[in-house]
């Protein structure tokens, strides 16, 4: 539970404190990396991670976010494939129907 | 005279509560700060007021007031002056009133820098000028450190409305759309990083503005205008809400319609806030017949203050709730009003 | 917004919708015997409520709310604990915002704020250090509150303040753990569940492994998920698969940012700083063993609970939740929040008995806000 | 609609920032405390008004603003919002108008009880009343506790000036009286009793009053009535020096003349306080030519308001000092306006 | 007022005021060659120019102001260290009004007011005393100005304090005594005295004789005198008898309330609780031999200087007073106010270098305020 | 120096800390009797007092203020008789003196 929002790491701010400044849509705030600090900071500069109550707690794993987000177009677009040929069915059909009011 | 305001007498200091005492350092202050700017016409503690659109037979007088008390007292956009200044103007307006005079009253705490409160006057002198309003008369008052948070402003306005002119949400009509002149919660979010508490910093500004001459042209441009409200405290949904109370209709307003800022949208997501709910002080909600609106958007974009103008939602039969929103997900749900303000949701 | 708006794609969630229906007539789920779901986390109730995905959704599916808001399981005799120690003399008492509304047997935090109390929303525990570091001659006291997502933020907190020696800040320690009370919930004989819809940003922390007595032991399904309303639909899916299919398995559809693991730092931390309570009381369902965590005897200068002799340091004093209040019932799914008794009557917003009407990731705040609650109030209660 | 101000909303508890937060607790506070008393007629943020007396040729309108911040802010003889009532009533009438509407903002402290609110509002109602002038429109923030000093009221005033009339201390010539309707420092010594920190008590009220009536009937009786001012902040001494030197008079006081109360002596000598500088909230002083000094006063002393009316001095041309007086003892000296406040003399 | 309206008496007024002109022709005073009676208590100087006496009484009788308005002598060095104690956090500074706008060199207390301190004004050491029992968690500091008349109030709260054994009540000592600065005055070859009006409520205190020395030692008379107007007339009559009758005697108008030889309570608290300093600092004058008090060691727990480490318990800092201000002479009387190269331009009440011309008490005030001071101001100083 | 003022004690209100309340032309403040505690506090009741921040630092003797004020009103009178007679000098030389103009 708990409000996680996705931002970026665009600085390194305190090292010794593994504080970063993080952006999200054009909103700064200095956040800890404390969590991630796994790997060498600098690296995390760049990254997008999910920050909760100004802690970075995850790193965003951009391929698995790829993945999740082909699987859902997927959806949607078969979908809409369907709905497409449901319409043409329907298209094929309604002309009849019409005369036939 | 004795020395009557010399520009040395007050400069680099502080307010104290000897300028509040009713004597000598309360005129200085008030010479050099307040009525040096103003320049008020009476030397009595009164204005003195005659206008040829009050003797219109039909013409009635508008009357309102606002006390400020925003925290901080300067902010990107603004300052509590210009908010005091714009904020009345647009309650003059919303109305369908011709904004003509201003009343300015002071409360200022013990230890208020002198050199703010004439950044502040400046920035009243400013907007009224712009605005096309006078401040005509006004008062201070000094408090106990503590005792208030730096100043507060209380302004009240008096115009004067044409004859035949009424505006009110009572008239809103199901089928009326609802139009907004510009982005929403730039002044809330703006606020929200300007306080510092959570350290949240944003390339925003305050939306403040006075929406006198917006109103008078789409008044002109639109016979049948219904209402309109400026969407401060409690922002757009608060405003709506009330409207479609007064008016007994519901309001249905599309989500992906809504004018916001990314940034406003960031803090939003950051601190679990609705956009909706935050304030504005240049933003206003109006509502016109269908027929009228494209002659209300165009008039309307004309403007600086309108520019980014749109439709937002349409009032509709009353239903089960006064406002509803249809988000671009394509769900349904409430606009309520909320109790109380609206608190960052974070864990 | 990346990894925010392509989550809330329209056209997407129609092929997700479409899915959902066609594996909803699949499994045979109709309005009058729908798939009960429990979305575990607040914060997926919030969501549910806000993109209306249970009105998107296939009627069959039916979204039960769970304990999973960290606000809302607050009993009173706690809220009463944080208004004894922000009435001290000298204390600044910092919390989220989420907890000001919360009622207490005498007064809210914020009623206590009203009647003089110096008590300050921050966005992070670190805001609360750092007040700390700027006031010294004053006693700052942190709120911690909440699941394991948040523990973490104050373990390293605290941990940052032992470094520094900062002698003025402690925590006063509410964190709670998700698995007990599903466990309890998934032992209550008249509880019907067919799935669940996983904490996302629990599992951030914890991994997904603490999930797996949920579907080995009681051959539930489980799907961890994210908190866009796509990430919910495709989550539901997923049950529903598991469902259709026959499995009972602990799937992730928040791999992007839930390690199958967790976060090893934050449970470091987290092991280091907490130590499990003997029992925790919770709003509306009294005392769960082993459901909370206290500050270990190391840190003990940086627990409230010793430093002010309050809570569990001492004999708790006994508070009865509200007269017919139906809490404990609303937050485990039971009842819906239009059954209480209170719903729009005693209870309401402006005047809550319980936190459920308050907080946003409430079920009731959530029926009231968005779900046509007043519709709602002006019928009788179900029961 | 939702539960619209049932009395038991708010009935019994404080004031919190959800009250401001212009959600649904606002509506309540707003509906229950202010409106549901002063019952406005439109239901938009601004009043409607029309009067006939406003529409004479060469009427003008008259404006004024105050604002309220007294501590406490209730105390014997009256309270906040009477004195806001009686203070902005006071200054259109001191000017020559006739009160007619008044807007009320109210500044309130988190944590202000709501049973408080009611009273002061109930006390605005009552002189509103008996003065004759309407209440219009109105506004209400909550500042954060500590941000306020409990409650902080500003009012503004619209009345009408009759054609014709024109009060102003620059009419004031030689040889016109000075007279004063009433004792005076009695509201300075009840607020400096009320406050406490000086232990002293007194059985003084605050001479909180509206003037409106009076100066109504001594404008009707003294054709040539040249000014009047209110001598509240810095009591009459500052009026006075205000005045000799807008018109560029003198004005010789007669301190044996001056009207004032035992307990005002005595709460004087104790704290070595001048009474001429104590404020007063009922007190006025006018100058009139010589030959209607007569009229002026058996008018004055017919009313309540003006029952001890005297003669405290007259205008002399222009000395070296504004304000000069006589006292008992035989000697003469001036009296100046003070830099800040009186402060106590007592080591 | 008992006590206070008889001695206002318009009618004895002019009696008095006709023997005064009586005794003045028999002796030959003259506006060129007046006789010169210095009033040396502060109470007396505001007196004379409220009741306008100085214009009342015989042109040949010329007031000299002297140094005995305990506001006015303070040096700017000591209301630095006010400001400096009232800055410690903590710390609610309170002190009598008379003092708030006294000039110190980085600012007044009525500015460390404005800049954030806890200032209050008190009208007794026992109302400070009080906010110290309902403020244990503050540190309350007293600040302790004034003459004989003063001192004993400090000292009996101060007994007061140690009987309740309050830990977080202090006083600030600037007790200060009349003689010392007389006798320097009298020592001062340059200055002309031909009389004085004493101090009644220091002899209220200290009895009469402590004034023998001026008759004594100097051949001057003396009348200790009461503060109506009608008491320093008769007190001016009766020095001026004295002269003419070729006396020099202590005498005292102010018998309903002077006893002969003081107040035995008052100086038995005055010397358990008080000893003589070395030395103390006045304004204009620097430092003056055995003219100040400072609390002893057994109640050195109640001593602000010693607890906050100021003052007289430390090295103090040198502070020079303003460039061109004159208030030493105006104070001992060598010259008059409006002689101050600084009086009415860079020195007034809005704008003060000096505490003259913002004590009540003071001669430049009263000069401003009541005698004229603008037409004096719109004149070159006389040097 | 230092303010002090005539005020009547009406009441003892703590005998252990030697307080009383004292009435100054209908103002009341309480004070302490501490300077004058060396008679019964009792009898002090009724007295008046020289008031000076908060202590009554003297008890009024009636007789001695008696005798100044006597003193004071014989002077008074005196000028008055004499001012008389100068009067009645004045008047029985005017009419002469207006005759003459
Ligand atoms: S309606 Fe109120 S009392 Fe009932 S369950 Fe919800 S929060 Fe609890
Ligand atoms: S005028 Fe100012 S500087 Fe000169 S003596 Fe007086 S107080 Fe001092
Ligand atoms: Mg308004
Ligand atoms: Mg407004
Ligand atoms: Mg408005
Ligand atoms: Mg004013
Ligand atoms: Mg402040
Ligand atoms: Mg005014
Ligand atoms: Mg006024
Ligand atoms: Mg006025
Ligand atoms: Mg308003
Ligand atoms: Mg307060």
């Amino acid at each position: 539970m708990c409000l996680g929002i996705p931002g970026q790491i665009v600085e390194i701010t305190d090292e010794a404190r593994l504080m970063a400044m993080a952006d999200v849509s054009g909103v700064q705030r200095e956040v800890s990396l404390a969590p991630v600090s796994d790997r060498p900071l600098a690296d995390l500069v760049g990254e997008w991670v999910l920050i909760h109550v100004g802690f970075a707690m995850a790193v965003i794993d951009e391929h698995e976010a790829a993945e999740t987000l082909e699987a859902l177009r997927g959806l949607g677009e078969a979908q809409e494939a369907l709905e497409a040929m449901e319409q043409g069915a329907r298209a094929f059909d309604e002309p009849v129907r019409e005369n036939a009011q | 005279m004795n020395m009557p305001s010399k520009p040395s007498r007050l400069r680099g200091e502080r307010v104290t509560l000897a300028h509040g005492g009713g004597g000598r350092a309360m005129r200085d202050l008030i010479e050099e700060v307040f009525t040096g700017v103003f320049r008020p016409e009476s030397g009595e503690d009164q204005a003195r007021l005659s206008s040829d659109a009050l003797q219109v037979p039909g013409a009635r007088l508008a009357f309102t007031t606002d006390s400020y008390v925003v925290t901080p007292v300067e902010f990107p956009g603004g300052d509590i002056g210009k908010l005091a200044v714009c904020g009345t103007v647009n309650d003059l307006a919303v109305g369908g009133a011709q904004p003509l005079w201003l009343s300015a009253s002071f409360i200022i705490e013990e230890g208020c820098e002198i050199a703010l409160l004439h950044r502040i006057v400046a920035s009243m002198a400013r907007e009224a000028e712009a605005a096309g309003v006078k401040i005509v008369t006004g008062d201070t008052k000094v408090v106990e450190k503590g005792s208030c948070d730096t100043v507060f402003i209380t302004t009240s306005g008096v115009g004067v409305i044409p004859p035949g002119r009424d505006l009110g949400a009572v008239h809103i009509r199901p089928g009326d759309v609802a139009i907004v002149n510009g982005v929403l919660g730039d002044h809330g979010a703006t606020i929200l990083a300007a306080r510092g508490d959570l350290a949240l910093s944003a390339p925003l500004q305050s939306d403040c503005q006075a929406l006198g001459h917006l109103m008078a042209a789409v008044a002109g441009a639109c016979p049948n205008l219904r209402a309109a409200r400026d969407a401060t405290r409690g922002g757009l949904a608060s405003a709506l809400n009330e409207m479609a109370e007064a008016a007994n209709v519901s309001v249905e307003l599309d989500e992906a319609s809504l004018p916001l800022r990314p940034e406003v949208k960031g803090m939003c997501e950051i601190l679990g806030l609705d956009p909706l709910y935050l304030a504005n002080e240049g933003a206003l909600v109006l509502f016109v017949p269908e027929a009228e609106a494209d002659a209300a958007l165009a008039t309307m974009r004309a403007l600086p203050s309108g520019r980014a103008a749109v439709i937002v939602g349409r009032a509709t039969e009353r239903g089960s709730v006064p406002v509803r929103m249809t988000s671009a997900f394509g769900g349904t749900r409430i606009v309520d009003m909320l109790v109380g303000e609206q608190l960052p949701r974070i864990c | 917004m990346r990894y925010v708006e392509e989550f809330r794609d329209p056209k997407a969630a129609k092929g997700v919708l479409a899915a959902i229906a066609r594996v909803a007539c699949e499994i045979g789920a109709t309005r009058e015997e729908p798939v009960r779901i429990m979305e575990i986390c607040g914060g997926h109730t919030h969501a549910i409520f806000r993109y209306g995905l249970d009105k998107l959704v296939h009627e069959g599916i039916e979204f039960i709310h769970g304990p999973g808001c960290p606000v809302c399981v607050l009993p009173m005799s706690r809220v009463d604990e944080c208004v004894e120690i922000a009435e001290r003399p000298g204390v600044i008492f910092t919390t989220f915002g989420d907890a000001m509304r919360v009622p207490g047997s005498r007064k809210s935090l914020m009623q206590a704020k009203a009647d003089g109390c110096d008590i300050r929303m921050v966005y992070s525990p670190l805001d609360a250090l750092e007040l700390a570091r700027r006031n010294p001659d004053r006693e700052v006291v942190f709120f911690g509150l909440g699941f394991e997502t948040t523990t973490p933020s104050t373990a390293l907190t605290i941990q940052q303040a032992a470094r520094e020696r900062i002698g003025n800040f402690t925590v006063f320690c509410n964190h709670i753990t998700v698995p007990p009370p599903i466990k309890a919930l998934l032992d209550d004989p008249h509880m019907k569940l067919d799935g669940f819809v996983g904490p996302g940003h629990v599992s951030m922390v914890i991994g997904i492994h603490p999930y797996d007595f949920i579907a080995r032991d009681y051959g539930k399904p489980i799907v961890v998920a994210g908190f866009e309303p796509l990430d919910l639909l495709q989550s539901v899916l997923m049950v529903l698969e598991q469902i259709r299919d026959g499995r009972a398995e602990v799937e992730n559809q928040y791999a992007r940012v839930v390690p199958e693991h967790g976060n090893p730092v934050s449970l470091a931390a987290i092991a280091e700083v907490y130590e499990e309570r003997p029992s925790f009381e919770w709003r509306g369902l009294g005392e769960i063993d082993a459901s909370g965590l206290r500050i270990r005897e190391a840190y003990r200068a940086y627990d409230a609970e010793a430093k002010f002799g309050i809570g569990y340091a001492v004999v708790r004093a006994k508070v009865d939740e509200p007269e017919g209040c139906a809490c404990g019932a609303v937050m485990t799914g039971r009842i819906k929040p239009t059954a209480c008794p209170q719903f729009g009557r005693g209870c309401t917003p402006d005047m809550p008995l319980g936190a459920l009407m308050v907080s946003s990731e409430g079920a009731c705040a959530a029926y009231w806000t968005y779900g046509g609650a007043r519709v709602a109030s002006e019928t009788e209660p179900a029961e």
